[in-house]
Parts: C-alpha cells; sequence; structure tokens
C-alpha cells in the first residue's frame, strides 16, 4: 500500500534521506529502527509532505502523492502523531479530537453544523477517547493536562482522523512502563487492515508488535527483515543498540 | 527623454529615495528582527525628529538640529522604551502592534499641541544649498549630502554588524535569542542599545527629510507605510533585506512616476503583494 | 473557541435594546450616532471573526467595506438598478472580494498577512480614488436607499433606518455565531491556534482561511451597503487602511475574540467620541492613551475583561464549592 | 460696485440696525452652524475662516446675536455630512457656515438644498457647487477654482509667454484648476507642452515629476498645489535650479501667507494669482489686518478674511431682517461690500462671489516673505456653466 522508490533529501551538503526504498503492505505493522539522527523523522516528513523531497517518488494505494501538499496526502489516509507535542494547547481533549473528527468526515468545510452537538462527531471524539485512555479527561483544557496524557491525545488525534496509514512517531517517548503497556494493549487492539508505520526507541516494546523492522542510519536504509532477523542481526545491533547505550 | 543626463537625474533621484528609504527602515527592521517588535511608532519617531530639528534649527541653525534631533528622538525611545516597550518584551506580538499604534494617535495629537497645525520647513544647511555638477549634470546639493549620508551610514551599519562584537552579539540575538541568552550575551542590554539605535536613526531621517519636504503633523503616518513595505518587502529583519527593500521601492516609486504617472500610487502595492505572494516572508528572511 | 455563552447572550441583548431605546429617548442626532455605532459594530464584528478566532490581522476590511458602498452607490446613483438588487449584487461583490483576498494572503503570516491585506486594500482604494466616473476624491452622491414602503416602512427617516440597523447588526451577530459554531469555525479557531496541525488532518487551511475571509467580507459588506445607505453619500475615505485601524482599535478596546466585545467598542467608541470632540478637537489623545492603557491592562478589552472576570469568580465558586 | 463706503460703516449699520431691533433680535437669536475642520489635513484652514469669522463678529459687536454652535468635519465628506445633519434636524440651526474641502461641499450639497437651509461657504471652492449642482441655498463668499486660474491663463500669454507645462494633485480641484488655466492659455495663443498629475497627498518626491518638467523644454510651469505639498513643491522646485530656468507659476494657495514662510526663500519669484493678499494696500484691509493681528498677534491669509466676508455677508442679511430659509439666502445672495480683498459681490445667476484677482510674486520683505503686486484682474465672475437657480 505504500511504496517509497529512490527518496532523496539533502540540507545543504547533508544528506538526511539517501536513496530510501520501502514497500509496506495492508494491514502490516512496520518499525523504523535507528539512531538519533539517522533520519526517520525526517523521513516521516517526507512521507507526510511537510518535507519536499529532492527526487524520488512516493506511491501509496498505487497513487503517487509525493507531489501533493500535506492536507492532500492526509486526506487519501495517512495520519501522523508527532514526536514533540503538536496539539491545540488551548483548546480542551475533546475540542482537540473533534477537530481531527470534523476534518475527516468533510465538515471542515460545513458552515452550518455544530460539531460540538453533533452525535456522529461527539461518539467518534468518545470512542478515540476511550481508545487511548483518555475518556475521563475529555473537557481538561490540553495545557492542563500531564505530560503522558498529551502522548496519549498525540496519538489520538491520528486515531480520530480515521487513517488508513497511521504513523507513529516514537509514541512512548518520555512516558511511564505502564503507559507503554497501555500503548501496546492499543497497538493490538487497532483494525488489522490498519497499515501502520513506527518509529521507537523502546525495543521490546516494538519487536513484539511489528511485522517487519527497518533500521536507518546516516539517512540509507542498511536493514530490512522480520523482528527475529533484526535480533540476530549483527549489523542492527551494533548500529542502534550500540548507539542507543551510548 | 531619451537624453541621457535625463535618465541620470532620474537615477540619482531613486537613489535619494531609496537611501531616505533605508534610513527610515533600516531601525525598524533591526527592531524587529532582534526584538519581534513591530514598532509602528516609527513613523511619529520620525516625524518627532523633524519637528526637533525645526525648533532647534531656528537657534542653533540646520547642524545643530541635525545633531540634537536624533539625540532627543533616542531620549524619546529611552523614554518609551522604559514605560512601555520593556513590559510588550514578552507579550504578545499583536499587543505591540496596538500599543505602539495607539502612540501613533498619541505623538500626532501631541505634535499638533505642541507645534501646531500648520505646516512647517527647514532650510537646508547653506553648506548644501544650491546645485552641483556630478556625471555630467545638474543635481541639488542637498540630496547629493542625503545619498552620501545615506551611504555613509548604510556601510557604517554593514561594518558594525559583521565586523564588531556588538555587532555579532546583535546578529547572534536575532539568529536565536536564547542561544544567545545561554552565550552569556546580555540580551536585554542589546536590546535596549539597538532600540535606542534604530529610533536615533528615525529621528536622523526626520531631520534630512524635513528641507526636503514640508513638517506636518501627519508625515509619520505618511512615511509608516512605505517603510513598513520596504521591511516587509526585504524580509523582516535583514539589513540586507532593508537595503534591497529600500532600493526597490525607491527606484519602483521614481520611475513608476517618470514612466507610467497615472499608476503611480498603484505601484508599491502591486510590488508589496506580488512579493508576499511569491515568498510569503519576504526576499530575505533573517531567519528561515 | 466560540462558545455562544449566558453571559453573551446577556450582553448582546442588553447592548441591543439600550440600541433601541436610545433611538427612541436619544433624539435626531442620537438616532445618528446609533446608525454610526452599529455600522462600526458590524465592520468590527467582521473584523472580530477573521482576527479574534482566524489569527488573520486584516488592514483591509474597510476596503472591504468601501467596496460594498461604492459596489451599491454606484449601481443605486449610476445605473439606476433597484436598491434591493443593488443590496445583495454588493454584498456579494465585497464577499467574493474578500475570499480573493483572503485566498492569495492565506500563505503569509502575522505582520506579513497584515501588509499583504495592506496592500490589497490600499490598491482597491487606489483604483476607486482613480476612477473619474466614481467621482475621486469628491465622491459620489445620489445614493438612493431602499424602498420598503410596501412592508410600511419609511426607510428614509432616520428612526427606521436606525431600527433596520440594529436588526442587521444583530442579524450579522448571528451570522457570525452560527457559522463560528459549525465545523467550519471551529476549524477557523484551530488554524489560528496551530495551523500545521490542521494540514496534517487533512484540512485544506488556504481554503478554510480564504472562505473565512469571504464571510467577513460578507458582514462587512453588509455594513458597507448601511453605510452608503446612511448618508447617501460614498468617497474615497471609507476605503482607507486607517478606517481598517479604527475598526482594529474597536475590537482590542471591546475585546478581541469575543463576538460581544467589538459592538461592546463601537458602542463606546462613536459615543465616547462625540462627547469628547465637543470637548476637544485633540480626542485621537484620547483614544491612543485609552488603547495603550487596554493593552497594558492585559489586552482582554472592555468585554473581554468582564468576562474574564466573570469567569474565573464562577470558577472559584466552583472550587470552593468542590 | 459698491455703494457702502466702508467694511466698517457696513458694520456699524448692521449693528444700529440689529441694535434697533434688539426685542426681537433676543427672543428670535439666529443661531449659526460653523462647520469647518478643526482636526485633520485642513485643521489649520478651519482655524484661520474661523478666525477672521470672530474679528468680524467682535468688531461689529455682534457676537451675542447669535447662536454659534461649532462642528468639526474632520475632512471627511461622511463625517461632515453627519454633522450637517446634526446642524440642521438638532440643533435646528438657520444657517451653515463654512466647509473648507470640496468634497466634503459634495456629500452635503443634495441635504441642505432639501432641507432648505442656507449654506455660507467659505472655501471649499469646486466649480460644480455654483455650476451644474449649484443651488439657491448656497451662497460662496470664498472662490471658484476656474475663477482664480482661468485670468492666470491670459494674463501669462500677455506678459510673452509662449509654452508652459502643467502640473497638479490627482483630484478634483487640480483638474479643474488646470482645465480652467488651460482654456485660457491656449486660446490666447499660449501652448501646453506637457501635463502631469501626482497623486493627491501622496506624493512626497516631486524630483521625478521635476526632471520630467525640466526637460519639457517650457518656458514657465504651472501649478496647483496646496498645503504640505505647496511647501514640498516650492522647495524641491527651486533645489533643482528650475526657477532660475522657468517661471513658476500657480493660480492659488501655492504660495498662500499660511506657508510661504514654511517654503522660505524658495517661495522667492513665484508669481500666483488669488483673491486676497495680506498687502492689499487699501483702508478696509488695513482695519482688517489691523484688527485681525491685534487679536492673534500674526497676520491673516485668505481663509481669513474668507471667514470675515462670511460674517459680513450674515450680518447684513440681518440687517435686512431675513433669518431664516429661503429669505435668508436670497438675502445672502444680494450680498455686496468693500472687502478687505476689495469689492465683492455675489452673482445672482451663481450664487458665487464676483471678486477681483490678484496677480502677485512672492518677494523677500523687511520681516520675512511680503507680496509684490503685478496686476489686478478685476470683477472676474464666472459663467453660470449649467447653473439654474
Amino acid at each position: 500500500m505504500l511504496d517509497v522508490r529512490h527518496l532523496n533529501k539533502r540540507f545543504g551538503s547533508l544528506a538526511v534521506t539517501q536513496d530510501v526504498n520501502l514497500s509496506v503492505a495492508r494491514g502490516e505493522r512496520r518499525l523504523i529502527l535507528g539512531p538519533n539522527g539517522a533520519g526517520k523523522t525526517t523521513l516521516f516528513n517526507l512521507l507526510v509532505g511537510e518535507l519536499a523531497s529532492d527526487s524520488g517518488e512516493i506511491h501509496l494505494d498505487g497513487e503517487r502523492v509525493d507531489r501533493l501538499g500535506v492536507d492532500a496526502r492526509a486526506r487519501l489516509g495517512l495520519a501522523r502523531s508527532y514526536q514533540k507535542n503538536n496539539l491545540f494547547d488551548a483548546l480542551s481533549v475533546a475540542e482537540n479530537l473533534a477537530l481531527a473528527v470534523t476534518a475527516a468526515r468533510g465538515l471542515s468545510s460545513n458552515p452550518w453544523r455544530d460539531t460540538h452537538r453533533d452525535a456522529s462527531v461527539q461518539e467518534d471524539v468518545e470512542r478515540v477517547a476511550a481508545q487511548v485512555g483518555l475518556e475521563a479527561r475529555l473537557h481538561h483544557t490540553v495545557s492542563d493536562t500531564a505530560y503522558g496524557e498529551r502522548r496519549q491525545l498525540e496519538v489520538g488525534m491520528a486515531l480520530a482522523s480515521g487513517p488508513k496509514l497511521l504513523m507513529m512517531d516514537e509514541p512512548t517517548s518520555g512516558v511511564g512502563p505502564a503507559m507503554i503497556d497501555g500503548f501496546r494493549q492499543l497497538l493490538q487492539s487497532l483494525p488489522t487492515d490498519l497499515t501502520i508505520l513506527i518509529v521507537e526507541h523502546d525495543m521490546d516494546f516494538a519487536l513484539d508488535l511489528a511485522d517487519r523492522i527497518t533500521v536507518l542510519n546516516y539517512g540509507e536504509v542498511v536493514f530490512e527483515g522480520t523482528p527475529s532477523e533484526a535480533r540476530e542481526s549483527a549489523l542492527v545491533r551494533e548500529i542502534y543498540l550500540g548507539a542507543d547505550d551510548a | 527623454m531619451s537624453d541621457t543626463g535625463f535618465w541620470i537625474v532620474q537615477t540619482l533621484n531613486g537613489v535619494q529615495l531609496s537611501l531616505l528609504y533605508f534610513l527610515l527602515s533600516v531601525g525598524l527592521t533591526v527592531i524587529f528582527g532582534l526584538m519581534h517588535f513591530v514598532n509602528l511608532a516609527h513613523g511619529a519617531l520620525y516625524a518627532l525628529g523633524a519637528y526637533v530639528s525645526v525648533t532647534v534649527s531656528a537657534v542653533l541653525g540646520y547642524w545643530g538640529g541635525f545633531l540634537l534631533a536624533p539625540v532627543a528622538v533616542a531620549v524619546v525611545g529611552i523614554g518609551l522604551y522604559l514605560l512601555l516597550i520593556r513590559r510588550l518584551r514578552h507579550a504578545d506580538h499583536m499587543n505591540q502592534v496596538l500599543v505602539t499604534f495607539g502612540l501613533i494617535f498619541v505623538f500626532t495629537d501631541l505634535f499638533r499641541i505642541g507645534w501646531g497645525d500648520i505646516d512647517l520647513g527647514l532650510e537646508p544647511p547653506t553648506l548644501f544649498s544650491g546645485q552641483s555638477t556630478v556625471f555630467g549634470v545638474v543635481y541639488p546639493t542637498y540630496r547629493l549630502f542625503v545619498i552620501a549620508l545615506g551611504l555613509v551610514i548604510m556601510a557604517a551599519l554593514a561594518l558594525v554588524l559583521t565586523r564588531t562584537q556588538i555587532g555579532a552579539m546583535i546578529r547572534a540575538g536575532v539568529d536565536n535569542e536564547d542561544m544567545a541568552a545561554c552565550l552569556g550575551i546580555d540580551v536585554d542590554r542589546v536590546f535596549f542599545g539597538v532600540f535606542c539605535m534604530g529610533c536615533a536613526l528615525a529621528g536622523l531621517a526626520g531631520v534630512v527629510a524635513a528641507p526636503v519636504f514640508s513638517v506636518t503633523p501627519a508625515m509619520g503616518d505618511s512615511v509608516l507605510i512605505p517603510a513598513l513595505i520596504v521591511v516587509v518587502i526585504g524580509g523582516l529583519g535583514s539589513l540586507r533585506g532593508a537595503v534591497v527593500g529600500s532600493f526597490l521601492v525607491g527606484f519602483i516609486q521614481t520611475f513608476g512616476a517618470v514612466i507610467a504617472p497615472q499608476l503611480a500610487a498603484m505601484i508599491t502595492y502591486a510590488l508589496l503583494a506580488a512579493v508576499l505572494i511569491l515568498r510569503p516572508a519576504g526576499l530575505f528572511p533573517a531567519r528561515s | 473557541m466560540f462558545h455562544q455563552t449566558a453571559l453573551k447572550s446577556v450582553t448582546l441583548v442588553i447592548l441591543l435594546l439600550g440600541l433601541g431605546a436610545y433611538v427612541q429617548t436619544g433624539g435626531y442626532y442620537g438616532r445618528e450616532l446609533v446608525i454610526e455605532a452599529c455600522i462600526l459594530a458590524m465592520l468590527a464584528l467582521s473584523v472580530d471573526v477573521v482576527a479574534g478566532y482566524g489569527g488573520m490581522i486584516s488592514m483591509c476590511h474597510g476596503a472591504l467595506l468601501g467596496a460594498a458602498a461604492y459596489a451599491f452607490a454606484a449601481m443605486t446613483a449610476l445605473l439606476g438598478w433597484p436598491p434591493s438588487l443593488s443590496f445583495v449584487i454588493a454584498i456579494v461583490a465585497s464577499t467574493l472580494l474578500a475570499t480573493a483576498i483572503g485566498a492569495v494572503s492565506s500563505r503569509t503570516q502575522g505582520i506579513f498577512f497584515i501588509m499583504a491585506t495592506l496592500a490589497f486594500g490600499q490598491m482597491v482604494y487606489v483604483m476607486i480614488f482613480d476612477a473619474p466616473m466614481l467621482g475621486g476624491d469628491d465622491g459620489m452622491a445620489g445614493v438612493k436607499r431602499l424602498n420598503l414602503d410596501l412592508v410600511g416602512i419609511n426607510f428614509k427617516k432616520s428612526a427606521p433606518f436606525a431600527f433596520a440597523c440594529i436588526a442587521l447588526l444583530a442579524l450579522s451577530y448571528g451570522l457570525a455565531a452560527l457559522m463560528l459554531r459549525s465545523g467550519f469555525g471551529r476549524t477557523l479557531s484551530g488554524v489560528k491556534a496551530n495551523e500545521d496541525r490542521l494540514r496534517a488532518l487533512g484540512v485544506r487551511v488556504w481554503w478554510v482561511k480564504a472562505r473565512a475571509f469571504g464571510f467577513s467580507g460578507l458582514l462587512a459588506g453588509i455594513a458597507g451597503v448601511m453605510a452608503a445607505q446612511h448618508t447617501q453619500f460614498v468617497s474615497p475615505e471609507l476605503l482607507l487602511w486607517t478606517l481598517s485601524g479604527e475598526a482594529l482599535v474597536v475590537v482590542i478596546l471591546g475585546g478581541l475574540g469575543t463576538l460581544v466585545g467589538p459592538l461592546v467598542g463601537a458602542i463606546a467608541l462613536v459615543f465616547v467620541k462625540h462627547e469628547i470632540s465637543s470637548v476637544t478637537h485633540y480626542w485621537h489623545l484620547f483614544i491612543g492613551i485609552a488603547l495603550i492603557l487596554t493593552v497594558l491592562a492585559g489586552g482582554r478589552g472592555l468585554y473581554g475583561q468582564f468576562e474574564y472576570v466573570v469567569t474565573r469568580a464562577r470558577r472559584r465558586r466552583a472550587k470552593d464549592h468542590a | 460696485m459698491s455703494f457702502r463706503p466702508t467694511t466698517r460703516a457696513t458694520a456699524l449699520c448692521a449693528a444700529i440696525t440689529v441694535g434697533a431691533l434688539s426685542p426681537l433680535a433676543a427672543q428670535a437669536k439666529t443661531s449659526v452652524g460653523l462647520l469647518l475642520p478643526y482636526s485633520g489635513v485642513f485643521a489649520a484652514l478651519g482655524n484661520e475662516i474661523e478666525a477672521g469669522f470672530t474679528v468680524a463678529m467682535e468688531a461689529a459687536g455682534a457676537t451675542d446675536q447669535f447662536d454659534i454652535i461649532k462642528e468639526d468635519t474632520e475632512v471627511k465628506p461622511p463625517v461632515g455630512l453627519a454633522k450637517a445633519r446634526k446642524l440642521v434636524l438638532e440643533d435646528e440651526v438657520d444657517v451653515i457656515v463654512g466647509v473648507v474641502s470640496s468634497g466634503v461641499l459634495g456629500a452635503m450639497r443634495d441635504f441642505v438644498h432639501d432641507a432648505e437651509v442656507p449654506l455660507l461657504v467659505a472655501n471649499a471652492g469646486n466649480d460644480h457647487a455654483t455650476g451644474e449642482q449649484c443651488s439657491p441655498y448656497i451662497t460662496r463668499v470664498s472662490f471658484s477654482n476656474a475663477q482664480i486660474n482661468r485670468p492666470m491663463g491670459d494674463w501669462l500669454a500677455g506678459s510673452g509667454v509662449k509654452t508652459a507645462y502643467i502640473m497638479a494633485a490627482d483630484y478634483a480641484a487640480g483638474h479643474q484648476t488646470m482645465a480652467a488655466f488651460k482654456e485660457s492659455f491656449t486660446a490666447a495663443g499660449g501652448e501646453i507642452v506637457g501635463e502631469e498629475y501626482t497623486p493627491f497627498r501622496k506624493t512626497k518626491d516631486f524630483g521625478p515629476y521635476l526632471t520630467k518638467a525640466k526637460a519639457s523644454g517650457a518656458e514657465a510651469v504651472y501649478v496647483f498645489y496646496a498645503g504640505g505639498e505647496a511647501i514640498s513643491f516650492v522647495k524641491q522646485y527651486d533645489s533643482f535650479g528650475l526657477k532660475d530656468q522657468m517661471g513658476l507659476y500657480s493660480g492659488g494657495f501655492l504660495t498662500s501667507p499660511l506657508y510661504v514662510n514654511a517654503e522660505g526663500p524658495a517661495a522667492e519669484g513665484v508669481i500666483t494669482a488669488l483673491h486676497y493678499m495680506p498687502t492689499l494696500d487699501t483702508p478696509e484691509n488695513k482695519a482688517f489686518v489691523d484688527a485681525y493681528t491685534a487679536k492673534y498677534g500674526k497676520g491673516p491669509s485668505e481663509f481669513a478674511v474668507q471667514g470675515y466676508d462670511a460674517a459680513h455677508a450674515l450680518l447684513s442679511s440681518q440687517a435686512d431682517g431675513e433669518t431664516r430659509g429661503a429669505e435668508l439666502s436670497a438675502a445672502l445672495s444680494r450680498y455686496s461690500a468693500n472687502s478687505p480683498r476689495g469689492p465683492i459681490s455675489i452673482d445672482p445667476a451663481t450664487n458665487n462671489i464676483v471678486q477681483n484677482i490678484y496677480i502677485y510674486e512672492t518677494v523677500a520683505g523687511e520681516n520675512g516673505l511680503t507680496q509684490r503686486l503685478i496686476d489686478t484682474v478685476e470683477n472676474v465672475q464666472d459663467a453660470p456653466n449649467g447653473c439654474v437657480l
């Protein structure tokens, strides 16, 4: 469903993405690994269109999307969560989710329907809130919530936009073990036809979930295979674990 | 109109106007670049410079005004900084715009109260009255002085910014305020100094412009828009942008008036709109 | 994000009733002031929709108002078209103009957006100023008012006209409130808060901005058509950026992003200006000082501060109970 | 022309007549709306006109006979109109005096006409106001744009100038003044070699235009600028050294006493036509200048004399016993006098003033710049231009 061919991106003389090829099947859970600065977030940015690639192609469900804007790709079903919380801080959790639901349902250009009183919108909001464990915090302003809750909402925003391809950028960064467990359950509960791309540091968490693993280093794909192949790969261990430990 | 002398004179006109715009807008852009502060009262400070120079010149002659007006404006700037702007340093952008917008109202009426409603004038210094011959054409000497002064200030600012420690501090502040603070730069003091300097330059622009134009309570309003256009076209906060913006606006206005006078009023706005549509942050944004 | 709270509703009703009562008791000039306040309030309302909720500070709303006023004037005075038809066309025209300006300015942000709208507004001003047909600097007289004789209203009299202005102000508020609580309106608030995040959620941000600007142009257009009918005369001052600035000042004095605030600000400005200007010719000085003090006091504006105090007190009470 | 010996005597006459009627006058004080700009670009003009008006009223001892209500037009037509309505409908004034900007006059014309309230125009010079848009209720005691500029065409051609380059601010007054000049100048055998209309109130640097004017090789440059633009223009004209090559001429306010000192030596040698100069050597003018200077500590301008004459027209109508409506208008339009600016009367065909136009040069005097009278064109009267009263 996602097909990336020969993708390149440079910042000045620094190559941050080098000839990346990536093919992800529908329903697959793909883990992207790599040390800090390996170009994982850059790859996400290129995929969703927040950065323009220098060359290469990105296909989503057979359609070429690398010339489309961020919003157009999102409408095709690409959704992402951010490594650094990127939310509407002055709004409540429910209002945040409602914005995503509104956009997903094509209501963001409807000038009449009050989305806060719209039963179907609110249903979706509550469903997603329950999925990410925020049902009790719906009416709290984001800036009043705890960091971990914002991480949950970050994933919730992506889920609420009803994606075909869900891209999560380190959803567990900075949260405690209990919450990591929550994320694991969440991911396992998601529909099996949902394709998921996940950048993660927590190897144990990620390797359990992933169908396949791609390892980036200096912007290049240096490994691709199943979790068990990755565990055995000396290269992966050297690059990834070595860098992480240091 | 085909004779070269004509075009040389028009080019000088363009350079002169451009450099006046430069003097006016450079303070605005540096204050913005460093403090993210759009000082709409900049035009009023320019008018203040002109008014002070009229009053001082009556006693001490043109050069008295030339020296004292920028100082007086800087002093008023210090007052504004301590009273208002310091409190707004970390306030919402919009609030800064509004306070300085309010200052325009206040200044305009203070000029009316202090200097009356009747437009005033200032005589150019005898040293620079009359005309001189340059590049084979006869040109007003005072305008040549404006050109020379503008170039000197431009060079001096470029030198200060690129070659001195203060310049390095300012550039660091423009680039990343927090980082500059981490490097041990007293950001607030740099800001204060730059703000005073910007005010003094506005005052200087007022003195220099006074003998060419008339001195009126609303003179600040009428230059505020062109000055804003200059800095926005150039990219806020960038010295290079201010230079390029000044010359673009100055030349387009001059040659627009020559070639298509019926469009003269429209052309600057069209330029601004075109630049913003193509480069939404101006031609040379100070930071990416 | 917009909520039509009870506090807003009560304040709105009090304001409108107050204006209505003043029409009855304020004498001729009182009615003129009410009309003036209503028109300014409509303009300020339209500015608040984009500035307060969409984060788009506009410097071209004077031009939008003026464009509608001139369109209406040209159709009734020059072409002799019926005022009712001209009314609709003029408002459609200002809506389209605003949508276009919003669309091309949508890529810019902050001060750059302000300057872009300033540029377009001034271009409209210069175009109308330079059109000899439209009277240039001298303006254009002979603008007709709507003929409501059929429904038994003499629109030429100032009292019915003032009531019509109050009614249109209420209508404008209603439209704005309706829009702001819709999916579109909430998305607009999202644009103000975090435009990039919305884009990642699949929202065509430029189109949201353009349409919000267009809607704002519609409200400004209503104000413009009423302004043209009020004085039955139009002149280029209507289009100048200073009017846009004045509308913005009104919004700030009343309370940015409160929707009721602009009404408070407009009414306060018109009536206070009337009082001050009969004492001194330097009333700008007072407006300037008021503006500065408003910002230094927290920038919430008259109504905004009131709302803030009331909500805080209520929250505190709720906490004490809990 | 006039049957009244001096202005003072007129005032005296008026005072006596009104005084004799005083029991009656006391119960029906005439109320006057003074509608002038007190803020905005023309605030100085508004103050001058009011000063002239006050001097006349005080000299006649008539201040008590009028209720004077002042309103500020802010030089904005809609505001001017709103204030005119306020004066008529709320304050119920009997007459409105003032109006500086033609835009404001245009805005309120239909209103005063329909309301049948006399309007005594004390400045606004739009030709149409006493042309196709004239009204029996609008009487102008100031000037019309054409009236000041038409004589200059004849005179300039007559003085031997064959070619002229014309420049004016791009708005109604600029175009009207230039049209009047062009017509009479070309009719007298002159040739216009180029013309330029500069953006009104937006042009500060005239350099590009002046360079073009210079390149045209005309013998003279004829312009219309007022206020701040006049100051900038005259100074820049001089700084480019054009004054020595091609004479600078204007019909109107280019070197008005209000601005001439701000222009300084640059204004020396500029020749302009106007309906008044403070240095006119007549007893009426001397009396006026003395009274004005005594009160305000500076000499009057043409704007002050307009206010002065407006007051006298009003006083004279009161002497006729007319205090409101059409009768008052008629009385105002019958006004004639020996004004400080010379003999004046109102043209019954248009209600515009008929007056002398003075062509003078600005020269250096003992106390700053002063005027040297070159020629007087007597009793200049506009054609009706479509006016039907």
